[in-house]
């Protein structure tokens, strides 16, 4: 498309790697793994999150050997953590697990809304961070706790857009355009992504990136919410660079206004 | 001998390495790691590294995820 | 892109005539002709509107060698009529010189707000049937206009999203939907899209296709902003066939609550 | 002759036809049509439709627009 | 209550006649007259509306009881019309019913959504303007429509900010400014009001008037959502004469900066 | 006004003590002392804010002449502080100048924001409490940061709508509303307000009270917007307390389908 | 005499006023109105107006709405 | 003697109470602290409390804010 070409000199980079697609993909919510691996590869993504559970005898085939076939990058989250010391040690474990210092750092506040504790969050990013880690934190709109954790030594922040599976959208664009007025590193829109207007929002707002995993895994067509996905974040990115029109409160013609012809 | 794996009682060969033990539940060591006695076992020590009686094994694995 | 192939058996019909793009431009407001021309190309477009106006004697170059060259349907308008009458007889002046009875019918009430006067536009709707137009009418958002227009024999409806050249996106999405709901034809967002998320969104809504043109003519970048909106309509078609997740107002996690490691 | 063209006086040849005044003013018949005392002139007719003295005429070509 | 005096010399007029309240009742949808008396009262409104339908002979008490004991000014409207030729017959009807020549004016396009036809409304309008009625139309938010209707001789227009009864508050407040900017008489915000803040909303936009009936008549405590409404309708009114401080996207501080102490 | 006898039985408490009025009003930005004593006097407050500064001896007058003559409880707060320290400091010596133990918490992280530093804040808070304050703090719309807040002891909490100063309204009603659902003590709407409405929504989203200074102080007509604002709590607290109607995304009559006469 | 009264058959005195009618039927004249055959008929001839055998009345008052 | 007052140097008299320096300067004690080498000074100690040669005084006094 002629998106991709104008793109093409437009890197994507985190903590120095570089990535072929703006769109990180969670894994999570698929109903099997033949579902999410066509959603994968029409999504186009290079990174991926997966997170980490007690083995599951019952379970045949694993998440790994699809993101391995597509050659994307995996991404270990700490889901379901409450505290720093949990995800601290679930980093620790997807550090041997899967050969990686990179981590999605989660910790959660609640079950019900699922926002981040922001205490609890900078102190596991420091500790990380200390522990040699590539820290990528999930973390709420928060324009200080943003600046807190790349003060921190954070590879990215990834803010939400809305609570995590609501498909709400961008509830606060003010705070993700200010987040991305003062960042030092990437900023990725993680979280609240509903359909394909939301992701191409976050880039036009400046998020360099855009994580979701509900709004494609849980369509009704995933495969073609993911090829949605992917061509709705190069049209925000494109957006992005080309420069929109400012709002006018009063019409402004696009045709002619001289040159009438008495009829 | 007998082991806690993963919160279960678990019986196990004397004498098991990690490395054998981890390819016998899931194939391959690729995506898994253990905690022993709250202790990560790093991957480089699995080949030397053998269980003993009453150890608590937790046995994680990478699975689809946010 | 994976998007273009699956949109592939989704063909986009006005009138019996089938268009390879759903992005209809207008060629208003771009500050020369090579930039139109840049545009069009990145933007896909197969069918792009002009205006009538007396011959400018000081122009060199013409929007029809444009529109010729790169094999793009033209899409007569009858932009600054003010009266039935003035819009019939444009659009009988627009077939003698472009050999097509298609037109893009604009009558507005007024200067500042450009928006349609709603007698007006639906009395010259009639005749213009009547004299065997093919008529598609740019309209406000209101559902009962829009159904007037459709039992006049309008053969699609091009409401706005907001007045035109303003780029404050749509501004009313439940009237769209309305819209969309009852249409018997090709429903296209016509005026007030600002950047690539807004059409994305108006194809989420169910349109079928997107008339614009100040939101890339007068970009920073105009082929840029084309090549981006031109993926956001893409996207958003996407996004509408392939089922989106409700919105909820609860968070609901993407990792698996079961099988958390004792760490 | 002289003729109104598009709201000023303009000299012509006499027995000018339209398509040879069209093609005189804009180099080609596409994308223009001309209203002559508010009558517009079917395409089909400009071969033989000869202007002739003191007719107002309107000569409206497609620019850019909407 | 402060605000009460401050709009002392503040008057209603609607066609020459004063009004002490700028809020104004429809009585549909309470469930007795006891509970649309309470909320007349409550609501402190000098104007109501009433349907015409057929005599019931199984219902006791009237509407107009209530109204009368309230000393509120009757305004029967043409609800459930669908053509300009029966609504202006309810108004013939209504007006030797009512012994009055004010009519709101409703001509529905449809059941579903109760929207405006604005073929059929105009006609009306002007009809019944000709007959020597007083009219104030219910119309969609269209600015051209409504134009068109003060130029028929309105005595004033009443936009919708949502379709009748959905509490969705003002769509479209762009288009209730626009509407608001160019009147000529008075405008009235009719229909989608939902709770206090979209009737504040409504006049801080620079309606005059504001009407509404199931927002009050189907809460839960309607004579406490009256007196809401009341308080509302007075305080969007303030907003709007005390003129708002403007949008700013950047912090200003409400302390000194200067003169912090060394602590 | 009928809402006043309304809310006759709904008193508003904050550490044990009852306040006349659930609008809180800051002092800051008025022109001069005689405007904020008009305004105070419209608004009916209870409660309301003060800075601590060095000695200014170029001053007449005082902001407590005022406030002590109108009646109004003093609330002295730490705008301007940008640590933990600076902001104990700072409530330490307001304790000794004003004889109260109670103090609005703003611990900023920048002055481009003014937004809250969600560590410095939490950690002021803490100690506070631990030196018998009661504490109120300024803090974001974060659910999780609020939580903790509580957990620290505070009397309250006041998340903001938008950034001070900036009249953007409430950006994110969904995080006030989840605050609100959890919380064990009051919460109290802090910043952003701009007009009647946005304040009105306040408290039908359920907060206990608002916050405001710029939107009157800097309004043309300060006591005017005052009076506003008094009349828009009273309207948003009754319609919480009515219960709004739901929202329907389509239309529901408001007058009897039934007994259409045959016209 | 029969007349047919909001689409329903209905019995009367013959030589009724439509004042009598009214109030009869309502109790009073304020807020009711009525059309005889398809015309609107002024509140000010209903003293004198008698209804006749066959007509189709219309009987319409004013009801809680809008 | 001499203070520095709000960062500035001043002259005072020997001995001057705090009660005494602060009404002086605000005219009443109501809405006015004062931190002497960064220590807060409790109001009860105002009286007896004598500023001595040298001191860093913040006399701190509420104003209109937020």
């Amino acid at each position: 498309m002629a998106g991709q070409q104008q793109t093409a000199h437009d890197p994507f980079v985190i903590a120095g790697e570089e990535f072929g697609s703006r769109l990180i993909m969670g894994t999570g919510g698929a109903p099997s793994l033949d579902v999410i691996d066509a959603a994968l590869a029409a999504s186009g993504t290079a990174l991926c999150t997966v997170a980490m559970r007690r083995l599951d005898p019952s379970t045949t085939g694993s998440i790994l050997d699809v993101i391995d076939r597509r050659g994307v990058r995996v991404l270990p989250n700490t889901a379901g953590c409450r505290t720093a010391r949990e995800a601290v040690r679930t980093a620790e474990v997807a550090r041997e697990a899967l050969e990686t210092d990179w981590v999605k750092l989660e910790v959660v506040a609640d079950e019900r809304t699922l926002l981040p504790d922001p205490v609890e969050l900078l102190d596991a990013a420091q500790t990380l961070v200390g522990l040699g880690f590539t820290v990528l934190p999930y973390t709420n709109d928060d324009p200080g706790l943003a600046r807190r954790l790349q003060q921190a030594g954070c590879a990215a922040v990834m803010p939400l857009g809305s609570p995590i599976g609501t498909g709400l959208g961008i509830a606060n664009p003010h705070n993700i355009e200010l987040i991305v007025s003062e960042a030092r590193g990437p900023v990725i829109l993680d979280a609240g992504i509903g359909t394909a207007s939301d992701a191409a929002l976050a880039m036009e707002l400046g998020c360099d990136g855009v994580l979701l995993a509900s709004a494609v895994t849980r369509a009704q067509d995933p495969a073609r919410m993911a090829a949605a996905m992917a061509a709705a974040v190069t049209a925000g990115r494109l957006a992005r660079l080309a420069g929109r029109i400012p709002r006018r409160s009063h019409a402004q013609a696009s045709s002619p206004i001289e040159g009438m012809a008495v009829l | 001998m007998t082991i806690t794996l993963n919160g279960e009682s678990c019986e196990l060969d004397d004498d098991i390495t990690l490395v054998a033990f981890i390819e016998s539940r899931t194939g391959t060591t690729r995506g898994s790691a253990v905690v022993v006695d709250d202790e990560v076992v790093p991957r480089g020590s699995w080949p030397d590294y053998r269980l003993r009686d009453g150890q608590r094994v937790e046995l994680i694995t990478a699975v689809q995820g946010g």
